[in-house]
């Protein structure tokens, strides 16, 4: 009889653990003796009045105030601002959140049970975390797999479109503001910014698909730039209207504006068009027919394969965080919770602290916390239509587009114009509500 | 505005069911329950008895070695075979009690329609992956071993749908 | 047995019993006598019965006469629906039969019923005209006939392989000679 | 920089013409290809070229006698496997003059009845995802599980149940079935009201179907095309009605039909009937008689020379089985007339002239199952 190798779990476990222990002794043995003759001759380098020795995190174990003044200057480092919190870091663990809740949420809509084993496996003991780590079973999956270049590829585009994306759909995070104060690039024409980097969408996916070498996705190629190009229109004009009542192209202005009330509540219309129009940009059901699998295989990503399709998922969940916090900036108020500070009571702590540092005010950690909810919020309303529509035909995709969204929104626009005549509401602030 | 209607309807008819149990079977620790005990047949009436058709079970007090059941696979999957035995049975002159070969079986119960002394029925046992191809053939010994198969998980229903439990 | 073309005439099946011929008269129901009677007035001798079961009829049909027989069938008996095309091999008899059955939507009391006419062909160079002009539906069914028994429907406008894989070079496989190996 | 190398544009006098291959590896086709030409969005030809999957169910019939054949010629369709089995086994009965108790007819029709249902979910749920409602997809499929657990206990076998037979069934129903049945339908009814209100009423499902593929009542007669197909362009012509097999004559039910034609009559049929089952079969475990299932035969019938033509509404619409007998154990010929084949020649009727986006609308709406075609 043949032999068979035999999978054995045991021996997995058996392996990793040799493998671990064999790392262990090499590391104390020669790496760790290298690094203290090294450590003796040469200096440790001082910041921020701290010397960076080799035990320094351990003395924080003990005593974190030794490293306030290190977080202090961490926080205050714009580079900080754009790798981690609201920058990418902090969208990219936002756009994992939204695939993992998307993939819960859709299944409970579908009666089935979802991503199961992962996580359950190492949460043996919180049934309710079932999946969690679906998310970094499927990076290691698609790190592991190859990425198949299609023969006649246009090899520099099909390489560089994915990455192109990643920066295209990370640069919309940098003018929209998390938290008062919370926002990488506070320029005057942010809005102009996002309607710019907008516009690198469907030259990339057409370039993306054009480089396949493939029918199908030049199929969906075309249908993106179509689909795109029609909605970025109503898109604009949706937007017109807050910037007519608020005056502001700069998004942590627009946010101050809606002080008394936001402006869904003025513009209501706007504000519809503007969701509808999102969904089409982010290619998300019902307005998925580039990447309609039904007729076009996977639309314009059906030649990618591995991490360069993990980077184009990535992209599209990252534009769909920076959508939804865009339409939270324009018209759910920002970081302004419905309720004001004072709800919190007198004896409120004055910030968030940690190590005796103050990381963040009261009044940021509230504005950030009620982002983040709304944020998510409008995440999940967008991923809902996934579950209950059918995809929709393009040339009823683009009807909806030209004829009626962006009659919508002139409608909109007389709305916003009407409101500030009548002095509703209007750059100077609404009158008879709150008068100077 | 049916359009509109439509889509409310829709929508609302999503969301009720972000409370509606969840449906599936998670199979490994929860297994179906079966009507009976395995597909049987009674040859005097000429009518089976309703079973789950899984893997045979084989008595070998009353296989007789008549080759009925071979002959009845021939045309349709042919994995029955016969094979020599080493115990010898009074009734088995000839010492041959069927093969079977998983690899091939397609479970259709024919063979236990044309077994007439109430040897060969089938069980509830389905489980029946191997790592090799020789593995799935089942000696007559092998056949002779009554299968556990613990399945208890029915469709429940009740006002909150239909449930595995 | 040659009266009823489509048994095939096996000399150790012989004893197969001639019922059609013998309750042929009184078997017959009136709704199917109608349409027999209509057809033999039309076509006479050319076209010969061979049997008529409830709400199944069949007849034979010369090859020449297919056509006008077929528009006969669809335009006024109201036979409307192709349902199959079926070739069946006889070697003894060195005759291929194909077989058309023919259903009916649009006349109430004729849906139950379904019509056959079978063209006995040659062995060696079954050839007929194709009946697309007539019932439209019947095109891939007489592709399949043509790769499966290698009828030649003569006019039909594409007659390629349609099931069998592109780099079959062997008889047709529904031939009685081409055999399954190991069987 | 014209277009990438691979995509071969011809010129032609009706504009530039790109061929697609839909298939044999493609999500929207299954073992089936469909060389599609486009000119911009529109569809100019469709050429439709089955045969991956054939396996010559025909041949192999005449090798086996007529209860070996049993297994193998409910395999071309498994989602529907006792339809496909019904006009087999009723053939058979006919040639060899085999009578069936009454009882075993009630279950035979119980049984293709829920074996409908489960091929139409099947359907329903394929349809869906190919219009991209991913939840249309799983719903069915979940609640088909429903059915598969009822033909389970009766036949003991998933979908491959090999359980109808000359002379009868295999086996009788297992205790409480009824009960169980009633139940389980009941909630199968309750879930059918809720693909109303997610699926067909939903205005964009309407939007991509309605006035799509319009099949006009002349065209899908003349094509050939049967079952709910042939139904929705309003001419009414189902088996179980026109001729009634087995103890369809002493239920009463309904054969509906609608007079549009398009994908959406095509899709909405199946719900209706799907109703029209559960109300069958609820009819059948009412009147059902008791006594014995199945007629004892020898292990090998054999008919007298002749030849037979029964047809049998399946869930896709008719087939029929030509069975020819020479008077041995095992047939002469055997010929499937089977409903997917029939629908081919309306596939390239329909699609010249659509849009891309609509060519899974109208293909699946066809009710064409590969494998069945291919036999």
């Amino acid at each position: 009889m043949a032999t068979v190798q035999e999978f054995s779990f045991a021996e997995f476990v058996k392996s990793i653990l040799w493998l671990t222990f064999w790392i262990l002794v090499i590391f104390t043995l020669i790496i760790l003796p290298i690094i203290f003759i090294v450590l003796f001759y040469v200096p440790a380098p001082e910041i921020a009045g701290i010397e960076m020795n080799p035990y320094l995190l351990l003395t924080m174990l003990v005593n974190p105030e030794i490293g306030a003044p290190l977080i202090n200057l961490t926080l205050d480092q714009p580079l900080f601002r754009v790798m981690v919190f609201p920058g990418f870091t902090f969208a990219a663990l936002f756009a994992t959140a939204i695939i993992f809740v998307e993939r819960k949420f859709l299944a409970k809509m579908q009666v089935r049970v979802g991503p199961y084993y992962a996580g359950r496996e190492v949460f043996w003991w919180a049934r309710s975390l079932e999946g969690l780590l679906q998310m970094l079973a499927d990076l290691l999956k698609l790190l592991g797999k190859e990425v198949i270049l299609p023969s006649g590829a246009d090899k520099p585009i099909f390489w560089a479109a994915p990455v192109v994306l990643v920066i295209a759909s990370s640069a919309l995070i940098a003018v929209i503001p998390a938290g008062p104060g919370w926002v990488i690039a506070d320029i005057d024409v942010g809005l102009l910014v996002v309607f710019a980097i907008l516009g690198f969408f469907p030259l990339t996916a057409l370039l993306a698909s054009w480089a396949s070498n493939s029918k199908y996705p030049f199929i969906g190629g075309l249908r993106a730039l179509h689909q795109m190009i029609a909605y970025e229109i109503p898109l604009i004009l949706s937007v017109l209207g807050v910037v007519i009542l608020s005056g502001q192209l700069n998004l942590s202005k627009i946010v101050a504006a809606q002080e008394p009330y936001w402006y869904i509540l003025l513009l209501p219309i706007g504000a519809f068009v503007f969701f509808i129009t999102a969904l089409a940009e982010l290619e998300r059901v019902p307005f998925d027919l580039p990447e309609a699998e039904s007729e076009i295989v996977a639309g314009w990503l059906t030649e990618y394969s591995g991490m360069s399709y993990g980077l184009i998922q990535l992209a599209s969940y990252i534009k769909l965080y920076a959508l939804a916090g865009l339409f939270v900036t324009l018209f759910l108020g920002g970081w302004m919770g419905p309720l004001p500070l004072a709800f919190l009571g007198p004896n409120a702590p004055s910030g968030v602290d940690m190590f005796g540092v103050e990381l963040l005010t009261t009044q940021e950690a509230v504005g950030i916390l009620w982002f983040v909810v709304k944020t998510f919020g409008i995440s999940v309303l967008m991923l809902l239509p996934r579950g209950i529509n059918p995809r929709i035909r393009i040339d009823i995709l683009l009807r909806t587009g030209w004829a009626k969204l962006i009659a919508l929104s002139f409608i909109n626009i007389f709305i916003a114009l009407a409101l500030l005549y009548l002095g509703v509401a209007g750059p100077a602030g609404p009158v008879g509500v709150i008068s100077p | 505005m049916s359009g509109a209607s439509g889509m409310f309807k829709a929508i609302e008819s999503g969301t009720k069911h972000l409370i509606i149990r969840r449906f599936t079977l998670r199979y490994p620790e929860q297994k179906l329950k079966f009507v009976g005990d395995g597909y049987q047949f009674d040859p005097k009436m000429g009518v089976g008895i309703a079973g789950y058709k899984g893997r045979h079970i084989l008595y070998h007090d009353k296989c007789t070695g008549c080759q009925l059941c071979a002959i009845a696979c021939e045309g349709i999957a042919e994995a029955i075979g016969m094979v020599k035995i080493d115990k010898t049975w009074k009734h088995n002159k000839k010492s041959i009690m069927p093969q079977i070969d998983y690899g091939k079986c397609v479970f259709c119960g024919l063979c236990v329609d044309a077994c007439p002394f109430y040897a060969l029925f089938m069980t509830d046992d389905y489980e029946l992956a191997a790592y090799t191809k020789e593995h799935l053939i089942y000696t007559p010994d092998q056949l002779s071993i009554k299968p556990k198969y613990q399945g208890n998980v029915e469709i429940k229903i009740d006002d909150q749908g239909a449930t595995h439990g | 047995m040659s009266s009823h073309g489509g048994q095939p005439e096996e000399g150790s099946q012989a004893k197969a019993e001639a019922k059609p011929e013998t309750q042929k008269p009184v078997e017959i129901p009136p709704l199917e006598k109608g349409i027999i009677e209509k057809i033999t007035e039309r076509f006479g001798d050319k076209i010969k019965f061979v049997y008529a079961k409830p709400k199944r009829i069949r007849f034979n049909v010369k090859t020449e006469d297919v056509m006008d027989f077929a528009k006969f069938l669809h335009d006024e008996v109201g036979f409307d629906q192709p349902i199959s095309v079926a070739g069946v091999d006889y070697p003894k008899e060195n005759i291929i039969e194909v077989v058309y059955h023919i259903g009916c939507c649009t006349k109430p009391e004729y849906t139950s019923s379904v019509f056959a006419f079978a063209l006995r062909l040659p062995r060696d160079n079954p050839k007929t005209p194709t009946l697309i002009p007539v019932y439209r539906g019947v095109e891939y069914h007489e592709r399949e006939a043509f790769e499966m028994l290698g009828v030649i429907f003569e006019g039909h406008p594409r007659l390629e392989k349609l099931l069998l894989p592109e780099d079959w070079a062997d008889i047709p496989p529904l031939r009685k000679d081409f055999n399954i190996k190991g069987r | 920089m014209g277009l990438p190398p691979s995509m071969q544009v011809e010129e032609s006098e009706e504009g530039r013409i790109l061929t697609i291959s839909v298939g044999p590896q493609h999500p929207g086709s299954g073992h089936f290809r469909l060389v599609v030409k486009v000119d911009g969005d529109i569809i100019v030809g469709a050429d439709p070229d089955p045969g991956y999957v054939h396996r010559g169910e025909e041949k192999m019939c005449e090798y086996r006698n007529y209860i070996q054949n049993i297994p193998h010629l409910e395999r071309p369709m498994i989602a529907d496997s006792c339809g496909i089995l019904y006009p087999f086994c009723l053939g058979v009965e006919d040639i060899a003059n085999i009578p069936v108790p009454e009882r075993a007819k009630y279950i035979r029709v119980i049984l293709a009845e829920l074996n409908r249902c489960i091929f139409e979910l099947y359907w329903l749920g394929i349809y869906g995802i190919f219009l991209g409602h991913s939840t249309m997809f799983m719903w069915p499929m979940g609640d088909r599980e429903l059915l598969i657990d009822l033909a389970e206990a009766a036949t003991g076998a998933r979908v491959t149940h090999a359980y109808f037979v000359p002379g009868g069934v295999r086996n009788d129903l297992p205790e409480n079935f009824k009960e169980r049945a009633i139940r389980q339908l009941d909630y199968f009814k309750h879930r059918l009201d809720q693909y109303k209100d997610i699926f067909y009423n939903n205005p964009l499902f309407l939007d991509r179907t309605k006035g799509v593929g319009v099949l006009s009542a002349q065209d899908a007669i003349n094509l050939g095309v049967t079952g709910p197909v042939l139904r929705a362009s309003g001419v009414k012509h189902d088996i179980r009605k026109i001729e009634p097999y087995d103890v369809y004559d002493q239920l009463d039910f309904e054969a509906y039909s609608m007079n549009s034609g398009d994908s959406y009559a095509r899709a909405y049929i199946p719900l209706l009937e799907m109703y029209e089952s559960i109300n069958i079969i609820k009819q059948c475990l009412e009147k059902m008689p008791s006594g014995s299932v199945r007629t004892k035969l020898g292990p090998n019938p054999r008919g007298a020379a002749g030849e037979s033509f029964k047809r049998v509404e399946a869930g896709r619409g008719e087939l029929a089985y030509y069975l020819v007998s020479d008077g041995t154990p095992k047939p002469y010929r055997v010929k499937l007339s089977v409903p997917s084949f029939r629908q081919i020649p309306a596939m390239p009727h329909l699609l010249k002239g659509a849009k891309l986006a609509d060519m899974p609308a109208i293909y699946w709406s066809l009710n064409y199952w590969p494998v069945e075609a291919d036999r």
